[in-house]
């Protein structure tokens, strides 16, 4: 969540609503809310009458109503979006104005980093593909998943299956119906499966992780496969820096991490994904199993010593220096680790840490049902019968707090001495 | 007597499967999976077994031919222990014969372990069979097409992204003429559970989709459903012997748990899918025990009954008899809670003999109902004993919360006129429940 | 092993000028006296004494009637006329040979020793 | 023969007892070795209290689904293994020979109890053979090796009967004897009769993965 300068950062806490299920309109429900990111704003989808559905943001509903709203997300930019279906007729709704094109079936809301663009995937007569701000792809396909926006927004991507397959046939899928299609524009290679593509930071390639034979797995750049093929692969990831394709990768039994097709961390680990980059693509992190049962963080091939049964999570600061992830046991005792080091509390459920500037580490934990916010392992005094995700100031010295408690929601900005617990 | 080869089934996977092989690629194949994935297990199986013969008896099959080439010893003799012997030296054919017995003549039940002094695990000797197999791609055409399915769409039905959503709210909307404030939450946030159900439900029976969402909204409880990939827990792949995307499958089902920070998975009245989630999954990625606690239907119709927080208007009339499902009776260990909430929703049980842990198997599951039509004749006759077990019962209902369970008893009670109803537990308790509308 | 064996027959010839009437008063025996062991769960075995000395050409009595102390045979000395069981009493104890042991390497020992001689259980303990 | 009894109760025993004992700690080691290896995962579901639940109602008799369900084979297989464990270890004869080469000594079972024990061993192993050849099922699966382990079983108890009861000649019979047990455990280590070795632990395994994992008995 990129954080304005422009907000609000004065200390302090502020009652946005005294009734968070407050609406003007009466409704005969509410669904669950969403905050703005600067925390101005709460909303959430209200049941008008029959086939009315409509956001009602800080007690005021929106003005058009619908036959079915779902998925209330707000870009980073502070716009309210939902997937809203008129006249049988999907489509996206951002700030009360829904795009002009409409589709059979609309999902998957997706924004750029800084807001500015809104995605969503789309089906239309049986076709599928990518939405843009109201554009979709040129070309749509007879089916396509593992959608992904690049961070800037100015590339979409997906798998798609570029080849009709009928029923039961599995020599025809077993020589290829997937693609990757960028923009629309499929590869010319196809491949058995094709999963998790990824944009470079530039948003000029996409890696994807591929099967080409029931049992060879590898990654293909630009529709190009790595020459080398693997028992299994994981999501591929790019070196921000220098370009060169990561992937976790299975061999002889054992996961390690292979880097355009050769190994990079020796296949070692019970398990090993979620590879990720620092900015300078100095550091590379993944979650890893040394042991089986027993789950770390690994930061250039080394794993924390630190193990737990469930480790996830995993985010990174772009300089690289602040690695934090989650663990739990059985979905209880929930930890935060920070550089291989654990905070002590433990909670019935953490909401994934979140890094700041400076290196500060947040994060929305439960305990006993009550949620809180901590920063560097301390709690906010204030519990919350629901937070929002913490999120830091442009300089990192405050921590924004957005909460509904005693059916009040709240906005509260923290300076780091007030988390005391 | 009679052997795998005299019973020979053609099967457009199978035949297209043994055509792309050379005695060379088989030897290769074998002798990798053999030393690379197997361990002491195999190697004490097939050392100490001492050839008895005690197991025939487990075995549905063999007690519905009283054939030994259907006892669990003859499947090993007929595949693995041959595959040992030559050291992979074996034909094509010899690969067919393999893929026919591990794959459609033997569920996986483990009943056979009850029968074992030396507790060996035919059921995982025939898994390393599927394995080989499945490595020399030989599976049958119909159940490696649902595990193409789970590869490409991380589901077993070939639903598009869409299509489970709009399932989803096609069936919200069919339930709220009946209960007009009922919803199906989706991707909703740090509910209590997360709700997961098997491809075919969306697909083929919706109305399961429809009774749990009236039960939860009835029972006023905090659950969801999520959006994305992820909400099927049903996997084949698991049974065609291809590991690798079972545990794709698996770490997409617990990710959709984690990322909706659910505080436990709950999963519809099937027996497989509780395998892969409870039991298989979860091991190949590492995860000594599941990430996030697993919970069967039974189990959770037990709690929503024992807490009162669904009540039982009128007993389903007429006394029932219970199948225990093999992957959470045996697997699981839920036989006492099932009698529980079947004794609590209908009239009393009649038992069938054995019952619990010693059950005789549906014969549809371990993926066998899955391959398809070319067995269907095989699996049906190989169950003639479940038939007579269900038929001595006497009574006209019989609940098995499972479905592929439903699927091979379905099929027995039609060949052999046994006159029986299925149910769900969840078709019981959507039937007999306290309705709230209805006041 | 030849030497040994000469040193032996030596020491045997001259003794058996001084003991040698002890040696024929067993004339008459047959078997292994087993009284002593009270329930004896196997028959007498069969010995009969001369008859076995002559064949295996056997003068020295202290051959088998061997004396000892503490624990450590002596075959120097001749104990012939002192029961068995005297210094090998039936229930063995730490630092002694118990009877039973002390026939059976008395007898097995040497029958394997020379290669000669019932060595298996039914040989001597023959069933009536 | 002397001389051949006299390598049978003498190098040849060491030989035996050295491989059966060195063989089979080896061949458990190295199964725990490999187990470690490749099985890893599966080790760590391994419980003592499970196992041990386990093999307490698979070593009684009727105790298991297995059991109860063929009765005439859970009887013999009962009698037999408890007397071919018990008859060599406690049987006068072995003791006395442990006792004039070693000085060891114990309480043996008495002969008439013994000898029938034995008689009860040739028995079931004749029933074994019985089933072998008759029952449809077991000889579908019947190998050379099968054979092979029951005939070096049944024989040394046979030749053992015959020694005792000193029918045919005593030294013949009992060299025989004492070469057929000594092949019985030579045996042990490298063939199915390694199911005394590892029985146990794959017992105990699938007692651990029923009792631990998915809460259910596994007799």
């Amino acid at each position: 969540m990129q954080a304005a300068s422009t907000w609000d950062w004065t200390p302090g806490k502020k009652t946005i609503l005294e009734d968070a299920t407050a609406c003007s309109s009466e409704y005969e429900w509410m669904q669950e809310s969403v905050a703005s990111p600067d925390g101005e704003s709460l909303a959430a989808i209200v049941k008008l009458g029959d086939e009315e559905f409509t956001m009602c943001v800080n007690g005021e509903p929106w003005e058009n109503v619908f036959e079915k709203a779902w998925n209330p997300k707000y870009s980073p930019d502070g716009r309210l979006t939902a997937i809203v279906m008129t006249d049988m007729a999907w489509t996206v709704a951002i700030e009360a104005e829904a795009w002009e094109e409409t589709y059979d079936f609309v999902w998957n809301t997706s924004f750029s980093e800084n807001g500015e663009i809104v995605a969503a995937s789309i089906q239309s007569e049986g076709r599928y593909g990518w939405n843009v701000d109201g554009t979709p792809w040129d070309e749509l396909f007879e089916n396509a998943n593992n959608f992904v926006l690049s961070k800037d927004g100015s590339a979409t991507a997906a798998a798609v299956q570029v080849k009709s397959l009928a029923q039961a046939d599995i020599a025809g899928f077993q020589s290829g119906i997937f693609s990757v299609a960028v923009g629309g524009v499929a590869w010319d290679s196809i491949f058995m499966n094709c999963w998790t593509p990824a944009f470079d930071a530039t948003a000029s390639k996409v890696a994807t992780a591929i099967r080409t034979s029931l049992y060879d797995y590898s990654v293909a750049v630009d529709g190009k496969a790595w020459p080398a093929s693997f028992a299994c692969v994981w999501e591929p990831a790019f070196n921000p820096a220098t370009g060169e394709v990561v992937a976790p990768v299975r061999h002889q039994g054992a996961w390690g991490m292979a880097q355009d097709g050769k190994i990079l961390w020796k296949p070692a680990f019970f398990q090993c994904w979620r590879p990720a980059f620092s900015d300078d693509g100095k550091i590379l992190a993944a979650i890893v199993a040394p042991e089986y049962g027993k789950f770390t963080v690994a930061v250039n091939g080394r794993p924390w010593e630190a193990m737990f049964p469930v480790v996830t999570d995993l985010v990174m600061s772009p300089d690289g220096a602040t690695i934090a992830a989650q663990s739990s046991e059985d979905n209880v005792n929930f930890r935060i680790m920070v550089n291989g080091k654990v905070w002590n509390g433990t909670y019935d459920m953490a909401f994934g840490p979140v890094v700041g500037p400076g290196g500060n580490v947040a994060c929305r934990v439960e305990k006993a049902g009550k949620q809180a916010i901590l920063l560097n392992g301390k709690a906010y005094p204030e519990s919350f019968d629901q937070a929002f995700d913490p999120i830091f100031s442009p300089d990192g010295g405050k921590v924004l707090i957005r909460g509904v408690a005693g059916g009040k929601y709240q906005r509260i900005v923290a300076e780091a001495g007030a988390f005391k617990g | 007597m009679s052997t795998i080869a005299d019973r020979r089934i053609e099967d457009a996977g199978l035949e297209a499967g043994i055509a792309r092989l050379t005695p060379e690629k088989i030897k290769k194949t074998i002798e990798a999976v053999l030393a690379g994935e197997c361990g002491a297990r195999l190697k004490t199986y097939i050392e100490t077994c001492v050839r008895c013969g005690m197991c025939a008896k487990a075995c549905h099959y063999y007690m519905s031919h009283k054939d030994p080439s259907y006892a669990p010893v003859g499947k090993v003799k007929q595949t693995m222990w041959e595959i040992i012997n030559k050291k992979g030296d074996v034909t094509p054919e010899f690969i067919h014969q393999c893929a026919q017995v591990a794959y459609t003549e033997c569920n996986l039940c483990r009943r056979c372990m009850h029968y074992c002094p030396l507790g060996i695990d035919t059921a995982y000797i025939m898994s390393v069979v599927r394995r080989i197999c499945h490595k020399l791609g030989v599976t049958p055409q119909y159940i490696q097409d649902t595990a193409h399915s789970h590869s490409a769409t991380m589901n077993q039905m070939w639903v598009k992204d869409d299509e489970w959503i709009d399932t989803l709210f096609w069936q919200e909307d069919e339930a709220r003429d009946e209960m007009p404030n009922l919803r199906i939450p989706l991707d909703k946030e740090g509910a209590d559970f997360m709700y997961s159900v098997i491809a075919p439900e969306p697909k083929f029976r919706t109305q399961l989709i429809y009774q749990a969402a009236y039960i939860f909204n009835a029972a006023g409880l905090n659950w969801t459903m999520p959006s994305f990939p992820g909400w099927d827990n049903s996997n084949m792949a698991m049974f065609t012997g291809d590991s690798e995307i079972m545990a794709r499958i698996e770490r997409q089902h617990f990710e959709a748990a984690q990322r909706l920070r659910v505080k436990r998975i709950v999963m519809g009245e099937c027996g497989h899918a509780f395998r892969a989630v409870y039991d298989m999954g979860n091991r190949w990625l590492g995860w000594k025990w599941h990430p996030v606690p697993v919970v069967h239907s039974i189990e959770f119709f037990w709690e929503l009954l024992t807490s009162g927080k669904i009540k039982i208007a009128q007993k389903y009339p007429g006394p029932v008899t219970v199948h225990d499902p093999c992957n959470t009776i045996r697997g699981r260990g839920l036989m006492d809670k099932l009698r529980e909430v079947v004794n609590m929703i209908c009239d009393g049980i009649v038992e069938m003999h054995p019952n619990r842990e010693h059950n005789y198997c549906c014969c549809a599951g371990g993926g066998v109902i899955n391959c398809g039509p070319p067995f269907k004749n095989v699996r049906i006759v190989g169950n003639k004993i479940k038939a007579e077990q269900l038929k001595a019962t006497g009574v006209k209902t019989c609940v098995a919360p499972c479905h592929n369970c439903h699927g091979g008893l379905d099929d027995i009670i039609h060949k052999f006129d046994v006159g029986m109803e299925l149910k769900f537990l969840g078709d019981i308790i959507y039937q007999c429940m306290e309705k709230p509308e209805a006041e | 092993m030849l030497k040994k064996s000469l040193m032996l027959l030596a020491v045997a010839a001259v003794s058996l000028c001084f003991f040698g009437p002890a040696a024929f008063s067993q004339e008459d025996m047959k078997n292994v006296p087993n009284e002593v062991f009270g329930a004896p769960r196997r028959p007498a075995a069969v010995f009969p004494h001369d008859a076995h000395n002559e064949k295996a050409q056997i003068e020295d009595c202290a051959v088998c009637h061997h004396g000892g102390k503490d624990g450590k045979m002596d075959k120097e000395d001749m104990t012939a006329g002192t029961a068995c069981v005297e210094c090998h009493p039936v229930a063995g104890a730490p630092g002694q040979t118990s009877l039973m042991r002390a026939f059976h390497k008395q007898c097995v020992g040497c029958h394997l020793e020379r290669k000669a001689g019932p060595v298996a259980c039914g040989q001597c303990h023959v069933n009536k | 023969m002397n001389q051949l009894y006299d390598l049978a109760v003498g190098p040849l025993t060491w030989l035996a007892i050295g491989v059966f004992v060195i063989g089979s700690l080896y061949r458990l080691a190295a199964m725990y070795a490999m187990a470690k290896k490749k099985d890893g995962p599966y080790l760590t579901y391994m419980s003592w209290r499970f196992s041990l639940r386990s093999i307490m109602h698979w070593i009684t008799p009727f105790g298991s689904l297995g059991w109860k369900e063929n009765p005439a084979l859970t009887i013999v297989t009962f009698i037999f293994h408890i007397c071919l464990i018990l008859v060599p270890i406690f049987l006068m004869s072995h003791i006395v020979l442990w006792d004039q080469f070693k000085g060891i000594s114990y309480p043996a079972l008495p002969d008439g109890a013994a000898d029938l024990m034995s008689v009860a061993v040739i028995l079931a192993c004749l029933y074994f053979i019985w089933r072998r050849v008759s029952d449809p099922t077991v000889k579908f699966v019947t190998s050379c090796q099968d054979w092979t382990v029951l005939i070096l079983v049944l024989l040394t108890f046979c030749t053992g009967f015959l020694s005792y009861h000193q029918i045919g000649s005593s030294l013949v019979m009992t060299t025989l004897h004492i070469l057929c047990g000594e092949a019985m455990l030579i045996a042990i280590p490298f063939t199915r009769l390694s199911h005394m070795i590892f029985g146990l632990f794959t017992r105990a395994y699938i007692g651990s993965e029923f009792g631990n994992v998915r809460k259910a008995r596994d007799w």
